[in-house]
């Protein structure tokens, strides 16, 4: 039961992610907006490895690779929206 | 030794690599003699030692494309000579008649050449295919070389139609090949072919024949030219059209359908409408483009009756000679238009008589007038037609020919009026010895345009050939008569645009154009008015610019890509679930 | 030996491309352009191994991560290692380039040729985001706000389109458990949740691929980028996540991939080739043009990609030559396309503009460049002497077999918008060139390598009989 | 019941997340978000990855939000230039409805299901090395996976340093007599943390990941404290760090390759000596993405400047 409330969860953030995306004033919102639907992905491979004990070590893994990558995306886009403002801002002067 | 036969085409692709080098760039047109070599040295083997060369098939080049295969027969033999002469006469006037751009012209010259090289030794259809493509797209460039207005606005129709004939040559090509399963040429001719891959086929090359209608880049592009580009246009590259249709279409098979009879009142009707239409033009080498769509319409109508008789091969040797007739002549008379330009040539009375009797030669040959070539290949032509029992009275083939003397008459007239007959004050610069040779080289091909016949009639052994001599003379003399009382009569002269409906195209299409911009006019403005009285129109702000962009920006809006991801997604589910 | 070179292919690469960041700024250009070289070289060898099968750290498919050698990867990882290596050739003769791109560009190679031999749905993820992540900082590299805007943009599409395609990885585990590509082929059966996870999957590589109406991100990406940039994406980085649909549509999803299914394929693929096509006939600029053709290319690939499944799925055609046909196509568009924009990018140096209207005498002063151009064009529209050529020949005779004749038409039309705004490139250099002007020097050299490789993609003419025995 | 509320709760936060016109407010709610979503994932028995959430998904990544909003002053208004609210029409909010009710009952679908590697993962444990699954399928089963993650966390710090703005602002008080001491009183404990985490990782959840957040806040604690004294003089140090960038992914691949050497496959160990090995691999990997995630959010600080790194 729970797995299904969490699956159910897990999808509503990839589609509330979407819909950030989709409607996000901002860049950096939309970044965020696509951590919240990264989110719900990892935790329905997270779902899958609970659906029966023990838990399975395989989509653990995977989120873990997940995450970092996840992160390392978020980094690269934040620096690129520190590089179009500071463009910005000079271009401006 | 079969081997030999790839080289000839691929020689000059070799040549025209040599133009990378900056110092050959500069000195470009010897090049083009040097591009012929093999060719004339294949041609010369199997003209002299038919044994050794004659009827072999090359398929080093198996490999390359689908299986790529040249042949040596009769007819290519026949066509490689009426290739050879025109292009190696093209080559040498070069020297001398164009001087700007000389590295541009080459290149385009030696890749046209290789192509129509090509087209004339090919065995299978892609060759075919790549050979005319190849000639037919690297002659855009002679076409616009010149640069002017004109020879741009030529080049532009030159490029849409030529490129709208290669997709649908393209299209029939590999529709016949999936057909028959094979793309040698030799299997397809007897295998019948569905209605539209024959329509294909066909069309693709009508356009290059000029038949009427499709005719339109043909008077613009011809004159555009250089002149010895233009002579290459007209005494080559659009028979290449007839000689697609013999070898793409099921020759053999063709007598059961109604494609002779289409295309033997298709003949007489491309003969009158080049005729008339020529008739009303008053620069000489737009002239002599109408001029070559009549001739087309011989050919068209030969190869009605070809397809008609039990036996094509012997009518394709007859329908190669008018080919060959009309090539050398119709070469030799756009090359006089340049050696009467030649304001230095006219100033010497010798050469001036020389050229203008040269002139006279090859327009009388073209009128048919007895004892040449023109006389001959028309005779036997109607003769033969006769024999297999063609439709079209003898009357209208009459009447075309007399249209042809008249279209010459007037040649003759328009050249008159261009200046060259009488010297100018540039007059006076002297003539290298480089264009007197060159001159002369001209004046062979008048020499040869004589000869050939005789020769060629001794060599075939044919007896009626002169049979009709009665017939050409009185073409040719009523075709003077009729040009006198028009003179007496003092007619105004009537005059059409190059292109003739061409005209009607822009109109059409001027017209279309309008009336979708009104269309277009009254959406924006409707959308205007919703854009103010819809205060949630989003992208009210952008019509301003124009559709083209308003719509990329929107598509790029993340609402709208969102909306892209969400809709292709349910779109797959929904087409895998209908299905499965 | 094979497991070694296989293994550097990946390793190769990725280890140079990390170091660059510890080399002297000075040194960065002969460290990288030789690990490119070597890198090439390797993939050229690949080219020469047997199919096989592997999988890493010898354990067994389900659990270990599968490495699959077989002709479609061989022939991309090949397509990689002559494009790649060429332009990495250019790259070193353009001095503008910042040291950064070597280990961007090397590390986007290994990420590459790992992508191509994975057999594992997950490990294409990850190679995916690194290959993006590369790619989003290779368009970056530009200075100025529109780069980094269009780089900003590319980001975001990428990365959804990753998540979905995760998403479809998340269901297919939940439902078959393995992830690897030839397990999941063999146990797949047409269920909700193998529909779904299809569906999401080729979307998320559809926008990737910048397939209509997800293409907004290219023309903007591919325009701003630096030359060698821009034909490493448009010529390479596209056909990874092309490469990406053929394994799904041809392999992974075999019973979903219906003839309906293709259809909506088809329908995507003809917009792309009339907007982009539209688009480049009318847009202003040099590298736009270049850009919105890829766009239209795409479009041609993905429609030959419906036309593979159709044929697939109706059994009464013969199968052979399938997946030949689309690598040929690549193989096309990669080759001229790396062309027409390392010699759009020479010309554009040459006149410091970007501008069709005043490129003219540029043009004209650049001879090779217009030939690789030229070369480029008649490849792409699929005219005589080229690879092309025998691409279209394919595509047309597939669609005659299967009587498609819509397909049929929106291809022909397809080379017809190529020829027209190619032709407008032609027409300038020829015909309207503008006035003299002061041209930016400009190595030769660089025009070479672009004529070199619109020539292999004439030459390619020769390698007909590599998929065309049957015809 | 608690699953109920808290799977209400994320959702709620998300929305918010993505609704509200405040970025500085998205962010902290985002955060929060990370926290509740690391929460949740402890329910689903996955330690190891709400750890790595916790840390790495809120924590880190919050840091980086922060940080990258206060360079952006003039675009952190309710609304940037040139966007706008967007509507969504119904037809949108159609599609969306439809794509998520036939995500709701695909996944509905395979809830039951019972299909699953870790039998096998089970099987072969005892020849990898380690006896906590989810290591022995990271850095051994899929070890190429873990090394390519790694990649693309070092070449997205390469994307950051080429894409390098110099800080503006120099007005972030963090340093100070106090805040020193206390980072030297901190500082062996975090990395003793570090260390403890990375060596229970073989046996229980915890491993490089963890460990590397935590090397990472301490790192970030050291930089921040002592910013104007790290600068070009320290060569040794600069090498150093350049080293830790480079280490996870050279280590990882190069021991790969050794694999090949010694006839256990690319990426494979001999059984016998896999524990060492992925000791090894998982200390040098701990120690790059503690440097790399650091880094990333130091570059982000609005007082940094060029030439620190």
């Amino acid at each position: 039961m729970s797995g299904l409330i969490y699956s159910l969860c897990a999808l509503g953030l990839v589609m509330i992610g979407l819909y950030g995306l989709a409607r996000a004033h901002h860049g950096l919102q939309q970044l965020l907006a696509i951590n919240v639907m990264s989110a719900g992905v990892f935790m329905l491979l997270l779902t899958m490895a609970a659906r029966h004990p023990p838990a399975d070590a395989v989509p653990q893994a995977l989120v873990l690779t997940g995450i970092v990558v996840a992160i390392s995306a978020l980094a690269l886009g934040l620096a690129l929206l520190r590089r179009l403002a500071a463009e910005e801002a000079e271009s401006h002067d | 030794m079969q081997h030999m036969i790839g080289w000839v085409w691929l020689w000059p692709l070799g040549v025209a690599v040599l133009l990378a080098w900056p110092l050959l760039r500069r000195r470009a047109m010897p090049l083009l003699l040097l591009a012929l070599l093999p060719a004339w040295a294949l041609w010369g083997l199997a003209w002299g030692l038919p044994d050794l060369a004659m009827g072999k098939i090359d398929q080093a080049w198996s490999f390359w494309l689908l299986g790529s295969q040249w042949r040596l027969d009769a007819l290519s033999h026949s066509w490689l000579g009426l290739t050879l002469v025109v292009w190696t006469l093209a080559a040498l006037h070069s020297l001398v008649m164009v001087s700007a751009h000389q590295a541009r012209y080459a290149l385009f010259f030696l890749l046209s050449l290789s192509g129509s090289l090509l087209w004339v030794l090919a065995a299978d259809a892609v060759s075919f295919y790549l050979g005319f493509s190849l000639m037919s797209l690297s002659a855009w460039g002679l076409v616009i070389h010149e640069g002017s207005r004109k020879a741009q606005r030529a080049g532009r129709w030159y490029l849409v139609l030529a490129l709208i004939g290669e997709l649908t040559l393209f299209v029939g090509v590999v529709a016949r090949a999936a057909e028959t399963g094979t793309t040698t040429l030799s299997e397809w001719s007897s295998v019948p072919g569905a209605d539209w891959v024959l329509i294909c086929l066909w069309l693709g090359l009508a356009i290059k024949v000029g038949v009427p209608l499709l005719h339109v880049w043909l008077p613009l592009a011809h004159p555009a030219a250089p002149v010895p580009a233009s002579a290459v246009l007209s005494g080559v590259m659009i028979k290449a059209g007839v000689i697609g249709w013999w070898l793409l279409l099921p020759g053999e098979v063709m007598a059961q359908t109604a494609w002779p009879e289409f295309m033997l009142w298709l003949g007489v009707l491309t003969m009158f409408y080049g005729a008339v239409f020529g008739l009303m033009q008053s620069d000489p080498k737009t002239l002599l483009a109408y001029s070559s769509i009549s001739q087309m319409g011989w050919l068209i109508w030969g190869l009605g009756w070809v397809w008609q008789m039990g036996t094509p091969e012997a009518g394709m040797l007859w329908l190669s000679a008018f080919a060959l007739h009309h090539g050398l002549v119709k070469g030799g008379l756009f090359l006089s238009v340049g050696w009467v330009k030649q304001s230095a040539l006219m100033a010497q009375p010798g050469l001036r008589t020389a050229t203008w009797m040269g002139v006279g030669v090859l327009a009388l040959a073209l009128a048919g007038l007895p004892l040449t070539s023109g006389d001959w290949v028309k005779t036997a032509l109607k003769a033969e037609a006769d024999n297999a029992g063609a439709v079209v009275p003898s009357t209208l083939l009459w009447l075309g020919g007399l249209a042809t003397a008249l279209l010459m008459v007037r040649f003759v007239a328009v050249l008159r009026d261009l200046g060259g007959h009488k010297p100018t004050a540039a007059g006076n610069q002297t003539l290298t010895g480089m264009t007197i040779g060159v001159w002369f080289s001209w004046i062979a091909l008048v020499g040869l345009v004589l000869v050939w016949p005789w020769w060629q009639t001794s060599h075939w052994g044919t007896g009626h050939v002169w049979s009709g001599s009665v017939q050409g003379l009185a073409s040719v003399a009523t075709a003077l008569l009729l040009v006198w009382l028009w003179r007496r009569l003092r007619w105004p002269e009537w005059e059409a645009p190059p292109g003739d409906v061409l005209v009607g195209y822009q109109w059409l299409g001027a017209h279309a154009h309008r009336v979708f911009k009104q269309r277009h006019r009254s959406w924006r403005a409707r959308k205007r008015l919703a854009a103010r009285h819809w205060r949630h129109w989003q992208t009210a702000r952008l019509l301003k610019s124009h559709w083209r962009t308003r719509w990329e920006t929107r598509l790029s809006q993340w609402s709208v890509v969102t909306a892209g991801l969400m809709l292709v997604a349910l779109g797959l589910v929904a087409s895998v679930w209908v299905t499965v | 030996m094979t497991e070694w070179g296989l293994a550097l292919l990946v390793v190769w690469p990725l280890l140079w491309g990390a170091l660059t960041m510890v080399v002297p700024a000075r040194q960065v250009t002969v460290a990288g352009g030789l690990a490119a070289l070597v890198t090439a070289g390797l993939g050229v060898w690949a080219v020469t191994l047997s199919p096989q099968f592997l999988v890493l750290g010898n354990w067994s498919t389900p659990l270990g991560l599968g490495w699959r050698l077989d002709g479609m990867a061989q022939s991309l990882i090949g397509v990689t290692a002559v494009v790649g290596g060429l332009v990495s050739v250019y790259a070193w003769l353009d001095k503008g380039l910042p040291p950064t791109f070597w280990g961007l560009w090397l590390g986007a190679w290994g990420a590459m040729n790992a992508l191509f031999l994975t057999a594992d749905v997950f490990h294409f993820y990850v190679t995916l985001e690194l290959l993006s992540v590369a790619s989003v900082a290779m368009v970056a590299l530009t200075p100025g706000a529109g780069a980094t805007r269009a780089a900003f943009r590319y980001l975001l599409v990428s990365l959804t389109g990753s998540m979905l395609f995760l998403l479809g990885v998340a269901l297919l585990y939940g439902r078959y458990g393995v992830l690897d590509m030839t397990l999941l082929a063999a146990q797949m059966t047409p269920d909700w949740p193998s529909m779904l996870a299809f569906a999401l999957m080729t979307v998320g590589l559809l926008a990737k691929t910048a397939v209509f109406p997800l293409h907004g991100w290219l023309p903007q990406a591919h325009a701003k980028a630096l030359t060698a940039v821009s034909a490493i994406l448009s010529a390479l980085v596209i056909k990874a996540a092309f490469y990406g649909l053929m394994r799904l549509w041809l392999e992974v999803f075999g019973p979903l991939a219906t003839v309906s299914a293709s259809w909506v394929l088809g329908l995507l693929a003809s917009a792309a080739i009339f907007w982009g096509g539209y688009q480049a006939l009318k847009t202003a600029r040099l590298k736009r043009l270049v850009a919105w053709s890829t766009v239209a290319q795409v479009g041609m690939l993905v429609l030959a990609l419906a036309l593979v499944v159709q044929a697939k799925a109706i059994s009464s055609v013969p199968s052979v030559h399938l997946w030949q046909g689309l690598v040929w196509l690549i193989a096309v568009h990669a080759l001229a396309k790396a062309a027409w924009f390392l010699a759009a990018g020479t010309v554009q140096k040459r006149a410091d503009s970007d501008y069709l209207a005043q490129i003219g005498f540029a043009l004209h002063r650049s001879p090779i460049s217009v030939v690789a151009m030229a070369l480029a064009v008649i490849s792409l529209a699929g005219l005589p002497f080229t690879m092309g050529f025998l691409g279209k020949w394919w595509l047309l005779s597939l669609a005659w077999e299967l009587q498609a004749w819509a397909w049929l038409l929106v291809s022909l039309l397809g080379s017809l918008l190529t020829m027209a705004y190619g032709w407008r490139l032609l027409n300038l250099s020829l015909v309207n060139r503008g006035l003299p002007q002061a041209l930016k020097p400009v190595s030769v050299a660089r025009d070479w390598v672009a004529l070199c490789l619109a020539l292999l993609g004439v030459m390619g003419g020769f390698g007909g009989h590599w998929f065309w025995e049957g015809v | 019941m608690l699953d109920a509320i808290l799977t209400l709760l994320i959702l709620a936060l998300a929305w918010h997340c993505v609704r509200t016109t405040d970025l500085f407010e998205a962010i902290v709610v985002f955060i929060a978000l990370g926290m509740l979503v690391a929460l949740a994932w402890t329910r689903l028995q996955a330690p190891d990855a709400a750890l790595a959430e916790a840390a790495i998904g809120a924590g880190l990544a919050g840091a980086l939000l922060l940080a990258s909003l206060r360079q952006m002053p003039e675009m952190s208004a309710t609304r940037a230039p040139g966007a706008k609210t967007t509507g969504l029409g119904w037809f949108w909010w159609g599609l969306w409805g439809a794509l998520g009710l036939a995500l709701v009952s695909g996944v509905a679908a395979i809830q039951t299901t019972s299909v699953s590697l870790m039998p096998q993962v089970q099987a072969h444990l005892s020849d990898s090395g380690v006896t906590h699954p989810v290591t022995a399928v990271l850095l051994n089963f899929r070890a190429l996976d873990t090394a390519l993650e790694l990649a693309v966390l070092l070449w997205a710090w390469m994307a950051q340093k080429q894409l390098f703005v110099p800080g503006r602002q120099t007005v972030y008080p963090l340093q100070g007599q106090v805040l020193k001491t206390a980072v030297k009183a901190l500082l062996p404990l975090m990395v003793l943390v570090a260390v403890y985490l990375l060596w229970r990782g073989s046996s229980a959840p915890g491993g490089a990941f963890q460990s590397g957040a935590v090397l990472a806040s301490a790192w970030l604690m050291l930089w921040l404290a002592q910013l104007p004294g790290l600068s070009r003089k320290q060569g040794g140090m600069r090498l150093g760090i350049q080293a830790g960038w480079l280490g996870g992914v050279t280590v990882f691949l190069l021991v790969g390759l050794l694999g090949v050497f010694q006839g256990a496959g690319f990426m494979g160990y001999p059984p016998d000596q896999a524990g060492a090995w992925i000791l090894l691999i998982e200390s040098a990997a701990a120690l790059s993405i503690g440097l790399l995630l650091a880094s990333m959010v130091l570059v982000s600080m609005p007082d940094f400047q060029e030439g620190t790194l």
